[in-house]
């Protein structure tokens, strides 16, 4: 066994080197990834051992990334792909949606195009405009496209490494206000498969279910809360298309209550597919209708206002306090 | 220093009304001249060129000959196919089997086509089975051959795509230090797609071996290249960094000769080329478009007097290259080519429903097996009823 | 008044001429919309009555096209804008989202931005693939956007109207298989607001939301559900962002069941989104799951298979046994 | 015929061994070179130029100076004021004084301006009043400035995005029939975005009235310009149709004789000009940003000796435009200016929590609408629990 503590950022760094030392096919690209190692530094290192021919600073075009990555799947290549900040990500989102996500099916299986799209997600740093957005709902919509997230170091470094391993495109969203939070990891036995939920905390009350930066905020409401003598079940989706239902229904039949939590705004997001699916399927056990903790339908808001805007310790701790009123 | 385009001379009237100004944009040059590479004019007559010599034999000759005459034939039972309810759209080549065949004949095997939706020239001379072409437009399939078999990439519907891919594989290419090179097929429409700039970009900034191959051909659908560029298009990629080269697109020779230069440019890695293939689109953009809406006859009727078969016919005919017994055979081929088609797409079958369900992801879904199996029940609750 | 029996193609030709004709400040913006009236005919005649400056032939580039529009707004304009397909909107999807539809709010008010962004879509026209998709929801996640669809000629000749004059951005999906069905069309009175909902069929016993291309089918199911015995009430939604939930919620309150019905995948759909919300309104008065019918979590498959992938009569009846049965 | 670009000598050697050719792209030419539109020497000579020439009086020469003084002075400030934590972040110009001032005072009030998030300079020369720029770098808002009081665009971050705005607002002008101009401030690297080439695309076949101005800084972040080009970027206009210059952009005079130039080109319906103005990002890309990770520290000391104001101070001086008491007089406006920033920027209030919910419609929405109102009441909770 080979336990180590680091940081989120670290545990990715780790992951991209190992997957860089394991197959040669495999690349990244983006803006910066190079010298700089990216803003985040999470390719902090990784030209200077592995060569501009595999750690490739791109030109800045983020549509030539991910359309260039294609061409590089398509030869063979396993392109990871880094784009900047979320917001950054939509003049790739005609090359993710219409090629990316239909090129197995549309070549009936004959193409495999297996590209890692990474992606620094969701707010709490501070940053100016488009910094800071939460998008995961625009791409779990479309078919063709998985979708992750981890929540902590250790989720970090293996589902890098089963994102870079599957054979289909995954769209990599990085807490990014977490990055610097540091956890176990344990980089010699996977702990479960890529589109599995797990159990952050076990509880009897109510199922709390949150990924990427909002389990944190989730893991810590279920603490105060249990202060108060509530028991709450804390569920880390981790992947938000294919979603593990079974296991959030496992939860909630046990709990009978559940509140969904995400940086996303709440109209048309993550919480809405969970709410409808959980409903239908536990119609006889919910005691109280599925509630949403999320973003307002406006724009992010400047970062001076944005702890008003980011569902909180007291705004899910509120949405709890609604559901056990029922 | 102003570097000033070549169309400085054709910039508009000053004017103080400015928005006559801006309704009149400069026209697009129009076909011939000093700048077209022709090896062959419409006349049939073989020409020679400072830049691009080429010698063929006689076999070669016929075989493009053959090549252009089979893709025609091929190419109007389909449209009449469409015709007849047996697919759904068709998108003709008719006017542009120079550019097809004379290009996709400059490729060695190894090199690797990203086409669009109307390369059924470049098809051919890939190997793939026409038949295979039909299978999207029946709506039986989205692409029904394997790319990796002929290096023929599926057709790419959504405008400009596939020069990123196109830019991406050449990249891979010059990686494995392979001198394989790539070619990217696109229209004068998909010139001003964004995409078609960061290929440009892209393939120039990592040198990549690729040959962009645009045939221009005058429209996309109803609007005219004059709404897409104030210049040749050729002239795009200087200020890339590479090359650019117009040839006259119904001159095969030519195409082939302009091609062959472009590939081993890219073989020897000295970086893409762009190649504007000047050509007209003879029928309708689709069997869904009516081309009298916004185009008049007699543009069309210039260039029938370019066609790119004729001239090679002239041409083989005047050199003694092929003989009437050769035009007899070929034609009977052609039937026979037509039959075979017709065939082939009038026994698809119609693909099982469960199909649906099939490929949306390489390593499977859990959600869409749940729909699968959902379906399945929901299709079996007919039976059941014995609906 | 001035009824008129037109198809819904002609409506919006003839709504689209009144603006023009009304309004020296908006304009037609696409590819092909000048000669050829669009590749469904929907500006037919308009070019040449208004001339070329007014309906404008563009290079074909979307990400131009809407861009340029967001220009000529700045300046005063009121573009509408034709995108030819539903799934060629994505390369201008990085101006919608992070340009159209953050603008005002990013300008605290003091830019407005009325775009009209018309899009033809939905499948069952026996087309090639990218031109029968759905993306609704991809928009109606992003704030600043709203999101609308007509059913019939008359909305189709109101709602562009109003649209046009909206002083926000309006995504406008024109049900593009039922351009041909006619309706009547009174010219001279509105029918009512763009985002309210509209009871397309009144019935008791389960309420079916829909809208453009469904609603239709809805309809058609309801009849026969009524040769049943089943009084079912039908929901035109008009508006997918916003939604007028206060209107299904008074319906679902009368009927107790509800079963949503779109072309659009149903996972992360705004299915997801009227189930969680109608759920959480009439957690008591609901005697069954919100169900959905709508497409799989696939790509839009090949022409002579979508009419199974389609949601038709019997699957919508389908859901509205399964439904009854709880 | 091909068009070789004027790269074509440096094009990479030929390699059998590709990969290698793939990593090396041909350099992009520095500095200088008969191709530099020079007025001014970085010494402070006045030199003349073929095609631009320019005649200021002495109060429009100090003028100049004092708007690249009082900016760069504004810019340390708020370099500053980041660094005590009063912004959030900062993103210099330092270095690209003269490339801004030069073409802000080109402009006349009635053309239009759309800037990126570092131009600073434009905005002064706009009226901006500079405390206003600081609201989004200090996060109480993504931009304080209405527009439309000094035709001066929001910032855009989405790089690129704003050259289409730009042009289609150049092209409403147009169609106003008014003889404004627009001008769209974009960088090296966002060349390389499709949004760019699209506006390049659309302004040419529409002839609009915009100048494309490329402050050429050297660096995308931590990219030098050779991974968004192989040849000078001014060339890239050529290839859409429409003149490209390349301009000593630490050279206020040339700058301002430039921009003029390409702007009056606009008013008279002649359509874009792309301007590239040669300059260098002198500091970090933003304070979040460290250059030792990626650059090398004798660069940066080359370009000192080309300073935009020195070389300024130097003419003024030599040809006595100014003296000492003018140059003191501006040190102490200076430090006025650095104080009421300042103190501006320190009592812009906290934003108000409900501001949240503004602005999102023009029209109003039915549910932001419920959003606020269930906002208000949960934070009303609060208050009721003497939170
Ligand atoms: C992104 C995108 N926008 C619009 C379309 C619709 N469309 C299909 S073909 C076409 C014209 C293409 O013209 P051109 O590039 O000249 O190719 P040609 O059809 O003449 O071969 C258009 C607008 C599309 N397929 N993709
Ligand atoms: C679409 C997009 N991708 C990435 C970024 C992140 N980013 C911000 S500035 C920058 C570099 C810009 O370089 P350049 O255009 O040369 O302008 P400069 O900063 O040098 O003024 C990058 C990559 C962005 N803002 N927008
Ligand atoms: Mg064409
Ligand atoms: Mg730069």
């Amino acid at each position: 066994m080979a336990m180590e503590k680091m940081s989120i950022a670290k545990a990715l760094n780790e992951s991209l080197r190992k997957a860089l030392d394991t197959d040669p096919k495999t690349l990244i690209m983006g803006e910066d990834v190079g010298k700089l190692g990216g803003v985040f530094r999470i390719t902090d290192g990784l030209q200077k051992d592995f060569g501009e021919d595999r750690v490739i600073d791109t030109p800045l075009a983020e549509s030539g990334i991910v359309g260039t990555a294609i061409g590089l799947a398509l030869r063979g290549y396993r392109p990871i792909v880094e784009i900047q900040f979320d917001g950054f990500v939509f003049p790739a989102y005609d090359q993710i949606v219409t090629q990316l996500a239909k090129m197995h099916a549309r070549s009936l299986g004959k193409i495999k195009l297996p590209v890692v799209v990474r992606i620094p997600y969701g707010g709490g740093i501070g940053a100016v405009e488009h910094h800071s957005e939460s998008p995961e709902a625009l791409f779990a919509h479309v078919a063709g496209l998985k979708v992750v997230s981890p929540s902590n170091a250790s989720d970090a470094y293996w589902m890098m490494q089963q994102a870079v391993q599957s054979d289909d495109p995954v769209i990599f969203f990085e807490p990014k206000r977490r990055y610097w939070d540091k956890g176990e990891v344990d980089t010699e036995s996977i702990p479960g498969g890529l589109h599995r939920a797990s159990v952050a905390r076990t509880g009897t009350d109510l199922t709390l279910v949150a990924y990427g930066p909002m389990v944190k905020v989730c893991l810590e409401a279920a603490a105060a809360a249990q202060e108060e003598g509530k028991s709450i079940e804390v569920v880390d989706l981790r992947s938000m298309s294919p979603i593990d239902f079974d296991a959030i229904q496992a939860s909630v039949e046990k709990t009978r209550r559940l509140v969904v939590v995400h940086e996303a705004p709440v109209f048309y997001g993550s919480g809405a597919e969970i709410a409808a699916r959980i409903t239908e399927r536990c119609f006889y056990h919910l005691e109280a209708p599925v509630l949403r903790v999320g973003g307002y339908h406006v724009p992010y808001p400047p970062a001076r206002l944005e702890d008003e805007y980011l569902p909180g310790l007291d705004r899910v701790l509120d949405a709890v306090d609604r559901s056990l009123a029922y | 220093m102003t570097v000033e385009s070549t169309a400085a001379a054709r910039k508009p009237r000053r004017s103080s009304k400015r928005t006559s100004a801006a309704k009149t944009p400069a026209k697009t040059p129009q076909s011939s001249g000093p700048e077209l590479v022709q090896l062959l004019t419409p006349e049939g007559e073989r020409i020679e060129h400072p830049d691009y010599s080429i010698d063929l034999t006689a076999e070669e000759l016929r075989g493009l000959y053959r090549d252009m005459v089979l893709t025609r034939r091929f190419d109007a039972e389909a449209t009449a196919l469409q015709r007849q309810g047996e697919l759904g759209l068709w998108a003709s080549l008719l006017g542009q089997e120079a550019a097809q065949i004379g290009s996709g004949r400059a490729l060695r095997d190894d090199d690797y086509v990203f086409p669009t939706y109307r390369e059924h020239g470049v098809a051919w001379c890939r190997g793939v089975d026409p038949t295979n072409l039909l299978g999207m437009f029946r709506g039986v399939n989205h692409g029904g051959w394997d790319p990796n078999t002929n290096n023929f990439h599926l057709y790419t519907i959504v405008i400009g795509s596939q020069t990123l891919h196109a830019t991406g594989y050449a990249m891979g290419v010059a990686k494995d230090g392979a001198d394989s090179a790539v070619i990217a097929y696109f229209g004068d429409g998909a010139s001003s797609q964004g995409d078609v700039a960061e290929a440009f970009t892209f393939s120039a900034v990592y040198n990549a071996p690729v040959v962009f191959f645009c045939q221009n051909n005058q429209w996309a659908i109803s609007e005219p290249t004059e709404k897409q560029t104030r210049v040749p298009l050729y002239q795009r990629a200087q200020g890339f960094g590479f090359p650019g080269v117009r040839v006259d697109g119904n001159d095969v020779l030519a195409c082939l000769a302009v091609t062959r230069s472009a590939l081993e440019r890219a073989r020897r890695g000295e970086g893409p080329t762009l190649v504007e293939a000047f050509t007209y689109r003879m029928g309708a953009h689709t069997t869904s478009d009516d081309p009298t809406k916004y185009r008049a006859d007699e543009e069309r009727a210039s260039w029938e007097a370019k066609d790119p078969i004729l001239r090679l016919r002239t041409y083989l005919e005047n050199e003694g290259v092929a003989d009437e017994a050769y035009f007899t055979a070929l034609d009977e081929e052609s039937e026979t080519l037509g039959k075979r088609v017709r065939e082939a797409v009038r026994s698809m079958p119609q693909p099982d429903r469960m199909a649906i369900f099939e490929h949306a992801y390489a390593d499977g879904s859990a959600l869409v097996d749940e729909e699968r199996a959902q379906f399945a029940a929901y299709q079996a609750s007919f039976a059941e009823e014995g609906k």
